[in-house]
């Protein structure tokens, strides 16, 4: 924590490499990240502990069981291995905007945005395609143990991605606008950090609940 | 205080004298550990062979913290009189020293692992270890009442001679009982307030305590844990008598229970009246002593995980089974 | 001084100070207002609680008795004045989850936090205001749920704060209710730290380092890591919690539960003990988080009434570090008797155990800064030292509890609601008064009047003795929390002498907290115009005026020194500010 | 897509190259599939197995999309350090199934 007391650190590290031109001010933080940006890592802890809560009690309860289905009788792994394939896609679309805004390529930072907000609107529709199909066959949160905390756990992420695809939604937004510079880009980095946890929290996800 | 720069130096050397002296006094605390306290700082009477060693701990705790609370008012009081402000005199100028915050923080850890460690053991006899020679009885709380149940003739329960009371458990006196506690429906916490016991009985879980009587009588039984609305009067009774008289009430119990249902079958299986005495608990002191499985807990839904092992621990001469 | 590219519809850090109405005292973004609002709201929900310990505690003294006009206050709960002990239930759990999460916690964190933390660190607001607009706007529903819920079918919440499942699962609508409103307010508790964790480490004044940061603002940093990483779990396990009542899910319910006589439809394959565990890796480090500023406020006071520095500064921040790690491994300390494996029994025991060495540095050092001080005894000083020496008694209280083979006889008695209060009442609320002494003339510009403090001071320090000392010896005798009479018990009936004494000094405990509601509201009026720096203190909240500006700062200040620089031998003024410039006119008169 | 990269101005610190990170974990991910569904092996080894491959998905996603990689130690530090509370939960869940009970 000592270093943080530098004061004179050199310009934050990150992508903030060029100050270009338009309306950028400077604003004071003490580390030199931005606010916004330490906000969102802080904020990813917590919900890292929200997911440990969730997916620990899934561990718990499933050592504690001693029939457990096998998820492949139960569930559709194809599908769900081709939206865990989705969303990865949509992170690395995320990813090559924020390079390309940096690069001050803002026609493929705009395409890319839009892909993202594509791919993870397509994510939250193949689940809800997947919901729709289990609760027909008569797989639902109330059915068994499996059932609780296959609904539960995947509908939190699915609710995490709706909250990302919403910001997402925004930002991209404002990049069709014109708003982001290379300069001046906080937003893209700050909601794809957001949406990169979201990534991850699914790979795990997927496989501890899919392929065990 | 003109000798602001001596200051902390000689403070440190009063405040480890006050250390020191401190430690005495532990030591001394624990002389007098087995002296008698005023009424009104004792804990009911303890009836059970091992609440001598809690109340000890009990004590042993009080006093120490008695001694440390004495010690940081009086310091408290003492500095808040000797420093107050008045007029001309200005306060030391010191940001600390850190001998003195080694010292204290060195002596309350030595004393606080010195409890824990005090504690371990007395904590793992109770609640780890159960005893040998026991008899086995299973206790399940349910909104609002406790059902005690006894194995019979056969040793073994979920068997039609198995003698069921409601509220009352009836031991006798010198013999460890072993308990399995299980809950119907909430959370309920089986507490003897003068045998020292309590442990809550959980839904989905048997949980194995063992508790004795020193010497006869009748208490209550309470319950600890928020069940409900009838929390507060989810209340029995335990009677510890000689083993004459308890060999008597099983024999009544099961007569009566006998008569109860005479109509149906089971009468047969009942093993008539339970031919009372000794002979109907041999069967128990082996079962419970040597191979726990299959006795107490067979009827008993698998716990979950298993955990409950199969270990069996041929240890019959001791009293004691080792910590498993 | 390091900077970062942000575009600005405005200039830096500075937000037009608003005009209208609405915008300046109610949807507020400035930290200061927001800091009020929350003061308001824990006082007025402080009320609530007390109110609701007073029934408890009637009913505990009398329980035959019948209280005539709460027969028509509550005519479910009490027909004829009558309480019934489902409303009983309601009534300590309502009691405890309104002055936890509704009192204490938004006094300590909200109101001083947001007042007091920017300003000391020397910054304009908080790193997000908007958001923090948003927490005070969020936690205002929380509220609003929670005191519905007395009103639906069923009553409120009643399996006690901690809300154990089974029970919690099978109790009527009010438990949802309960569920909601703490899901609410989790949220906006979530949103605050977040915002305090950015605010201390990103907008800290030139010079204002880590190690030089007034012990409040690092004792509400810690509290706001405590709450960011404790907190979600409580979420995740309420949200579980939930589904079991509403969805149907079984996850904290076993197979084959009977309620009444009545097969439970959805219970199988859950564990009751498993709420237990998320519960209490919550719920402990929420007791520190109650008492973490609590401490950072009375570290701030004893040094600026004994005019000295604190005594051991780096101690008392590592040792808030050192609670905070160790308060995530002791949560089992709760459970020694719920059925929990022995073995871990002895684990927890020993952190536990472990616990009490930081706390022990805190109050040493405490001691220590009285230790040839110049003390004066204000009334925010004699908060302060009621918090150390009732800390002192509550926290000795707790090796009992520690000591797994004793928390048998004690655990669920009222030994430990002894404890409860002395930790939360004579702790956190002790040093939560001291801070509104403490801070009023900077919130309000005014003086409180001094003499009404000091009764307010020693009516309350004296009956709250009176009426939780007792405590610990009721549960030395056995009696059980969480019941509605004790006299069902043959063992205990002869308790009730002491219960009516309780609740007596009860009344006069309540009654001297109404001089706190006056003196508090006619002081904003009439007290006495306090001025930048009533109590001559070093940290940069008293470098500026009373009440602060818009924005706090006319300048952003450069901090040279430590915050508790006081009788500096070189120094003829016994104070030297954080922000003074080491060289100056004030050097020269240096003896 | 290749270009992208070699385009990067050079004061910039070398950008991964974020297509291969993407390579890489959409092959774990069918390594995962066929692992857990066509090569099903025994319990344990399919639990650890599965659990080292999501573990390093995880582990690319934030260091590389994240760019945990190229930022200050302590951020990586803090955001690794909650993990550890949450493994010290896990695993009193799992004692109290393991360890013996009286
Ligand atoms: C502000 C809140 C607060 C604080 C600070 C504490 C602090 C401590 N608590 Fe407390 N506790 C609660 C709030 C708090 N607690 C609540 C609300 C409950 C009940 C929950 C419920 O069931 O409803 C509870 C319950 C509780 C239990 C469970 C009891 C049971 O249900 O059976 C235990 C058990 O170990 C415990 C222990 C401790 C310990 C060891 C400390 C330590 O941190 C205390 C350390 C401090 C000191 C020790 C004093 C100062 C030190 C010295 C003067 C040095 C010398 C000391 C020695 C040598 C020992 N607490
Ligand atoms: C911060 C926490 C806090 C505080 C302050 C209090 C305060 C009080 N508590 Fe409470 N209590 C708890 C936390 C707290 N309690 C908890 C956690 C439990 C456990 C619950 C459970 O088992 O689930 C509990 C349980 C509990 C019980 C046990 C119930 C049972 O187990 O059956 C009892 C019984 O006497 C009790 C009594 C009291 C009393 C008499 C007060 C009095 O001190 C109240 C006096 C206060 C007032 C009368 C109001 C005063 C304030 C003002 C007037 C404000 C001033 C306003 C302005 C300036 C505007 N409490
Ligand atoms: Cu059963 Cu309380
Ligand atoms: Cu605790």
């Amino acid at each position: 924590m000592q270093h943080a007391v530098a004061l004179t650190a050199s310009a934050g590290p990150g992508h903030v490499s060029g100050h270009g031109t338009g309306h950028v001010e400077e604003e004071y933080t003490t580390t030199g990240i931005r606010h916004d940006k330490m906000g969102m890592w802080i904020f990813l802890c917590s919900e890292v502990m929200f997911f440990t809560g969730l997916i620990g009690s899934y561990i718990v309860l499933r050592f504690a069981t001693p029939l457990w289905p096998v998820p492949g009788t139960v569930l559709n792994i194809p599908l769900t291995a081709f939206n865990t394939f989705v969303l990865i896609c949509s992170s690395v679309t995320m990813v090559q905007a924020l390079a390309a805004v940096q690069r001050a390529d803002y026609r493929r930072m705009k395409l890319f945005l839009c892909l993202t907000v594509l791919f993870g609107a397509f994510f939250l529709c193949i689940q809800a395609v997947e919901y729709w199909k289990l609760l027909h066959e008569g797989f639902n949160p109330h059915v068994s143990l499996f059932g609780s905390i296959f609904f539960t756990t995947t509908g939190f992420h699915g609710f995490h991605v709706l909250c990302g695809v919403i910001c997402m939604a925004f930002v991209t937004g404002k990049a069709l606008l014109g708003k982001y510079t290379q300069a001046y880009h906080q937003g893209i980095e700050t909601v794809g950090l957001y949406w990169h946890f979201v990534d991850l929290v699914w790979i795990v996800l997927f496989t501890i609940i899919y392929l065990f | 205080m003109q000798t602001h720069a001596l200051g902390p130096i000689r403070a440190a050397r009063r405040h480890i004298r006050t250390a020191l002296f401190f430690f005495a006094s532990l030591l001394a605390a624990a002389a007098v550990r087995a002296a008698e306290l005023p009424r009104w700082l004792q804990l009911p009477e303890g009836v059970s062979s091992y609440s001598a060693r809690i109340d000890g701990m009990f004590r042993l705790i009080l006093w120490i913290t008695g001694i440390v609370f004495v010690i940081v008012e009086a310091m408290l009081l003492y500095f808040l009189f000797r420093y107050r402000h008045r007029e001309g005199r200005k306060a030391t100028y010191t940001h600390g020293n850190n001998r003195i915050e080694v010292v204290w923080t060195i002596i309350p850890a030595l004393i606080c692992v010195v409890l824990a460690l005090l504690s371990r053991r007395t904590w793992a006899d109770i609640k780890q270890n159960m005893p040998a020679n026991a008899l086995p009885i299973e206790i399940t709380g349910e909104q609002f009442s406790w059902t005690i149940r006894y194995p019979g003739v056969d040793g073994k329960f979920g068997t039609p001679d198995d003698i069921v009371s409601l509220n009352q458990l009836h031991f006798p006196v010198g013999r460890p009982v072993v308990a399995t506690l299980r809950s119907k429906d909430v959370i309920h916490s089986f507490f003897l307030p003068e045998f020292r016991v309590k442990q809550d009985a959980v839904p989905g879980m048997s949980t194995r305590i063992w508790f004795d009587g020193m010497r006869t009588g009748h208490w209550e039984i309470a319950c600890a844990e928020l069940c409900g609305l009838g929390h507060y009067r989810m209340k029995g009774f335990v009677t510890v008598e000689t083993d004459e008289e308890f060999n008597k009430w099983i024999a009544d119990a099961a007569a009566q229970q006998a008569a109860e249902q005479a109509p149906p079958p089971a009468a047969g299986a009942a093993a008539p009246a339970t031919a009372p005495g000794t002979a109907e608990q041999q069967p128990q002191i082996q079962s419970t002593g040597g191979a726990a499985p299959p006795v107490p807990g067979a009827a008993a839904v698998a716990p979950p995980g298993g955990a409950v092992p199969a270990k069996p621990t041929p240890q019959l001469k001791t009293q004691e089974k080792p910590r498993s | 001084m390091s900077t970062v590219a942000v575009a600005h519809e405005h200039a830096p850090g500075v937000h037009a100070a608003p005009t209208s109405f609405w915008r300046k005292y109610i949807f507020s973004l400035d930290h200061k207002v927001i800091g009020k609002q929350y003061m308001f709201y824990a006082l007025f929900m402080l009320i609530v609680g007390g109110l609701l310990a007073i029934l408890v505690r009637w009913q505990l003294a009398w329980p035959t008795k019948a209280i005539p006009f709460m027969g028509k206050l509550a005519p479910e709960g009490m027909p004829g004045g009558h309480m019934l002990p489902e409303f009983y239930n309601s009534l300590f759990t309502m009691h405890a989850t309104i002055m936890i999460f509704f009192a204490i916690m938004p006094i300590l964190i909200g109101a001083f936090g947001n007042f007091v933390v920017p300003i000391q660190i020397g910054a304009r607001d908080m790193a997000f205001p908007v958001l923090n607009m948003a927490s005070f706007w969020t936690a205002v529903p929380g509220a609003v749920v929670i005191i519905w819920s007395f009103f639906v079918t069923g009553g409120a919440a009643a399996g006690g704060w901690t809300s154990y499942a089974p029970l919690s699962a099978i109790q009527p609508k009010g438990q949802t209710l309960w569920l909601i409103a703490l899901l609410i307010l989790g949220l906006s508790s979530l949103l605050t730290s977040v915002n305090f964790i950015t605010t201390i480490i990103n907008m800290r004044a030139p010079g204002m380092t880590f190690f030089r940061m007034p012990l409040t603002t690092w004792a509400l940093f810690i509290t706001a890591i405590l709450l960011l990483l404790a907190l979600p779990v409580l979420s995740g396990a309420m949200i579980m919690l939930l589904f079991d009542r509403v969805l149907g899910t079984t996850f904290f319910l076993p197979a084959g539960l009977v309620v009444s006589g009545e097969p439970l439809k959805n219970a199988g394959g859950g564990q009751a003990l498993l709420w237990q565990h998320l519960f209490w890796f919550f719920g402990h480090p929420e007791v520190y988080i109650m008492i973490l500023p609590a401490m950072g406020i009375t570290s701030e006071v004893l040094p600026v009434f004994s005019r000295k520095p604190v005594f051991g500064y780096r101690a008392m921040a590592y040792s808030m570090i050192g609670i905070a790690g160790l308060g995530f491994i002791v949560w089992g300390h709760h459970m020694f008797q719920s059925g929990m494996n022995p073995l871990l029994g002895t684990t927890f025991m020993i952190s536990t155990m472990v616990i009490a060495v930081p706390s022990a540095i805190k109050t040493f050092n405490w001691l220590g800064t009285l230790w040839g001080g110049s003390i004066r005894f204000t009334t925010p000083m004699l908060m302060a030292l009621s918090f150390v020496s009732m800390f002192v008694i509550g926290g000795l209280s707790g090796i009992f509890m520690a000591s797994t083979p004793v928390d048998i006889f004690i655990h669920d008695t009222y030994f430990i609601v002894g404890h409860i209060h002395y930790v939360l009442f004579g702790g956190s609320l002790f040093g939560a008064f001291a801070g509104l002494y403490f801070w009023y003339p900077k919130m309000f510009g005014r003086m409180m009047n001094d003499t009404w403090g000091k009764v307010h001071w020693a009516l309350t320090f004296i009956t709250f003795n009176l009426v939780f000392f007792p405590m610990h010896f009721l549960g030395m005798r056995g009696m059980q929390r969480r019941i509605y009479t004790y006299l069902e018990y043959e063992h205990l009936k002869d308790l009730q002498p002491m219960n009516q004494f309780m609740t007596v000094s009860l009344f006069v405990l309540g009654a001297a907290q109404m001089i706190l509601v006056v003196n508090f509201f006619l002081s904003m009026r009439r007290g006495k115009v306090a001025g930048p720096n009533p109590w001559r203190a070093n940290t940069l909240e008293w470098q500026t005026p009373s009440p602060p500006p818009h924005e706090n700062f006319s300048e952003i200040p450069t901090v040279y020194r430590g915050p508790y620089e006081f009788s500096a031998p070189e120094r003829a003024d016994d104070h030297w500010p954080q922000n003074e410039p080491p060289s100056g006119p004030v050097r020269a008169s240096a003896h | 897509m290749n270009e992208e990269l070699e385009a990067e101005p050079v004061h910039a610190h070398k950008g991964p190259n974020y297509m291969t990170i993407f390579w890489w974990l959409a092959g774990f991910t069918v390594f995962e599939v066929a692992y857990s569904t066509i090569l099903t092996p025994p319990k344990a080894l399919l639990i650890s197995g599965l659990v080292l491959l999501a573990g390093i998905k995880a582990v690319l996603v934030a260091l590389y999309f994240m760019h945990l990689r190229f930022e200050r130690k302590t951020l990586g530090i803090i955001f690794a350090s909650t993990l550890i509370l949450g493994a010290i939960l896990v695993s009193v869940g799992m004692a109290e199934h393991f360890l013996p009970r009286p």
